[in-house]
């Protein structure tokens, strides 16, 4: 059974289909590059799979069940273009209200835990105004890993982050797959994207054209795979 | 159910502190009260039997006045670093979050109803102290009215171009029959003559119960778009 | 014609101007959402290639 | 092919008005205690009653649109809203009209007024509120909102208005008390039916310039996309 399955999911912003079709299956364990143009619908199905907004047609599953399920939500982690946290909570309250939102058991814990994690132990008494940019983007990472989710959903995880960022959301993201975790995510930033998957799925004008195990080439050239489906046209 | 009510009240509770905070809606909006109240005594120069007349209606335009500021902040506040998007993938019900927010807007406006309610009797010489448990009731009553419609709006105009002038637009027309009740009761209230206030009072209550279900109901298809 | 008269013409010649200022809204309407409709049309099939 | 239709309905309306004008003007003699502006009733009324039937059409479309998503229904909504801000403007001016002559003043905080004016500025925030959102799909779930909350205003607006009609000097609304004379019913069901046909013409024509909006929205997205 898959982890998390997209079944030929339709998107369509007014008459604008954004999504035509995408199929996308997700073993348990596996990381999914998510590839693809700006505008090809990466964003609309990550929404998608993250329940912020409801397929047109079509489906998505999350281990069998029906991802519009409440419970069903409190495994899948997303961080998105937006860290998530608010400016007037310090970064403690704001793993608190997080935790206890998600249903997390021991709420303290699993924030003292995250904070540790992501090296905010020093300063979790500080607002997330005061933070600098990278610290700001990484209280987003322990945000999005609080709850130990089993799905984790990422919308470019590498752009925005800063370097300590992107060492500690690396670090996160090898160890929550290390434990079984699924992970789906978008990038721009192909060749850190192609070292973690384990599957690369190309979308293309709101389709999946291309989906299956991440082989050498594309980890030799970033650029095969948008290569070899420019060169036939649809 | 239970795990929705709870959830409701971490979003009231964030809400609250975040406002406390930062005290940005709540200092607009008590100012604007004050300043409201001063120019209403400059508009009309009435004497004092006159001025009772109308004491409820002034009062309640004072709140709604102050409860546009509040209501607007309401979902505005999330919008900053994209916070909404994690409030709904959370496990939490659409309407659960929308509640949330409800009482948080109701708090704060109570607030500042309160601390206008005395300022408003001391610039215009009206007695408000012998019919406040009453009045306080129906400030609960017509409060709730106006924060759930308002809230509501707010979820609505959260992503409209110009949302600060739409929210008013939008919220005004709505909550006519709810103010015309509240003024009515108020100004009996303060004159202190009974008289039948039912058919009011009824009016109030309906307009609660009927917006809370619709709210309540259909707020889903606003949030998960 | 008395007063009365008078207002009763008003009262129906608003109707109908109501309902033909409404008509000519439409039409400019129609005209502006045309010519933006081609312009686009234009913009995509040029992009396209 | 639907054209036609809107010509037909258009055609056939503005002919049913002009044959209508004629009865009212030839025909039926002046109103006993009023004069010749007592005739207003046979526009006036039948604007409010087209005005507020296509409110109500348009909350079920509004419904119907949240139910199925389907664009048709978001379109009608809009329309048929349209149009009805249009018949009960009709109302508004030619009622202030009538009663400038019979009350002596152009407005007056009247229950039915009162209720009319509401009606129009609750919807009137509704169309207002359309252009500014951007994206098709959410302009049509929140106007649906938004109409549903308004139509559930009305009947509230309505009892805020009947607890304190003390003030009214409308007379009794003439269908109900059935205090209109016999040969006025049919002009006045003319009028009625005449309106419909036109206002159904003119929400046409609107329908298919909001599909054409919704396909210039389209074009927009896939000019990023490409």
């Amino acid at each position: 059974m898959s982890a998390i399955a997209a079944d030929g999911v339709w998107k369509y912003f007014g008459d604008y289909p954004a999504l035509r079709g995408a199929t996308l299956e997700a073993p348990p364990g596996a990381c999914v590059a998510l590839l693809g143009r700006n505008g090809a619908g990466k964003t609309t199905l990550l929404r998608i799979l993250a329940n912020l907004s409801r397929p047109s047609k079509g489906e998505v599953t999350v281990f069998g069940e029906s991802a519009r399920d409440e419970k069903v939500r409190a495994k899948i982690g997303y961080l998105g273009h937006g860290i998530g946290v608010y400016d007037d909570l310090s970064a403690y309250e704001n793993l608190i209200l997080f935790g206890q939102l998600m249903n997390v058991p021991d709420t303290k814990a699993a924030a003292e835990a995250a904070l540790e994690r992501v090296g905010l132990t020093r300063v979790r008494d500080g607002f997330a105004r005061e933070f600098s940019r990278g610290m700001r983007q990484r209280l987003a990472v322990a945000r999005a890993f609080l709850h130990n989710p089993e799905i984790l959903l990422l919308d470019e995880p590498f752009t925005s982050l800063d370097d300590r960022a992107i060492a500690v959301l690396h670090e996160l993201l090898r160890d929550a797959l290390s434990k079984g975790a699924t992970i789906v995510m978008s990038t721009h930033q192909i060749r850190e994207a192609m070292e973690l998957a384990t599957q690369v799925a190309l979308l293309e004008r709101g389709k999946i054209v291309h989906s299956g195990p991440r082989t050498d080439e594309m980890l030799g050239d970033p650029g095969w795979l948008y290569r070899k489906y420019e060169e036939k046209p649809k | 159910m239970k795990q929705g009510l709870l959830s409701a009240l971490f979003i009231a509770r964030k809400d609250l502190r975040t406002e406390f905070r930062t005290k940005e809606a709540l200092n607009a909006s008590v100012s604007f009260a004050l300043v409201v109240l001063v120019l209403f005594s400059f508009a009309f120069d009435l004497g004092r039997d006159e001025f009772y007349d109308i004491s409820g209606g002034l009062l309640w335009l004072v709140y709604v006045f102050a409860g546009a500021l509040i209501v607007n902040r309401s979902f505005i506040r999330e919008v900053p670093n994209d916070c909404l998007d994690v409030l709904i993938a959370s496990p939490m019900p659409a309407w659960s979050l929308f509640l949330g927010k409800v009482i948080a807007s109701f708090v704060l406006l109570m607030i500042v109803e309160l601390v206008s309610l005395p300022v408003y009797g001391l610039l215009n010489n009206i007695h408000w102290v012998d019919s406040f448990w009453p009045h306080l009731g129906l400030m609960i009553l017509a409060t709730w009215g106006i924060t759930i419609t308002g809230v509501a709006f707010s979820a609505v105009t959260v992503n409209v171009r110009l949302r600060e002038l739409m929210l008013p637009v939008l919220h005004y027309p709505m909550l006519i029959p709810l103010l015309i009740g509240a003024m009515q009761i108020s100004t009996a209230l303060l004159k202190g003559d009974g008289g039948d206030l039912s058919a009011d009072l009824r009016l109030v209550v309906v307009f609660d119960a009927m917006f809370s279900a619709l709210s309540l109901y259909l707020i889903e298809f606003i949030l998960v778009g | 014609m008395d007063l009365n008269q008078t207002y009763f013409f008003y009262g129906y010649s608003a109707a109908w101007l109501i309902v033909l200022g409404f008509i000519l809204i439409l039409i400019r309407r129609g005209q502006q959402i045309n010519s933006e409709l081609q312009r686009l049309k234009a913009l995509v099939e040029d992009k396209d290639k | 092919m639907r054209d036609k239709t809107i010509y037909t309905l258009g055609i056939s309306g503005t002919l049913l008005l002009l044959y209508n004008l004629h009865t009212i003007l030839m025909v039926l003699p002046d109103e006993a205690a009023q004069g010749t502006i007592g005739k207003m009733l046979l526009i006036h009324a039948p604007a409010a009653i087209a005005g507020m039937t296509l409110y109500f059409v348009a909350v079920a479309y509004s419904i119907m649109f949240l139910k199925t998503k389907n664009f048709a229904y978001d379109s009608a909504a809009v329309a048929v809203i349209e149009v009805a801000q249009v018949f009960t403007l009709i109302n508004l001016v030619t009622g202030s009209i009538w009663g400038h002559i019979i009350w002596g003043i152009w407005w007056t905080w009247d229950a039915r007024l009162t209720r009319q004016f509401m009606c129009f500025m609750l919807y009137l925030g509704y169309l207002l509120m359309r252009p500014a959102l951007n994206e098709a799909t959410q302009r049509a779930t929140i106007s649906a909102f938004v109409a549903i909350f308004a139509a559930a205003d009305i009947p509230l607006v309505w009892l805020a208005i009947r607890v304190h009609d003390a003030r009214t000097q409308h007379p009794g609304p003439v269908l109900e008390t059935g205090t209109l004379d016999p040969a006025w019913r049919i002009p006045f069901l003319i009028s009625w039916i005449a309106f419909m046909l036109i206002g159904s013409a003119l929400a046409m024509v609107r329908v298919r310039q909001e599909n054409a909006r919704r396909e210039i929205d389209s074009l927009r997205r896939e000019l990023h996309a490409i």
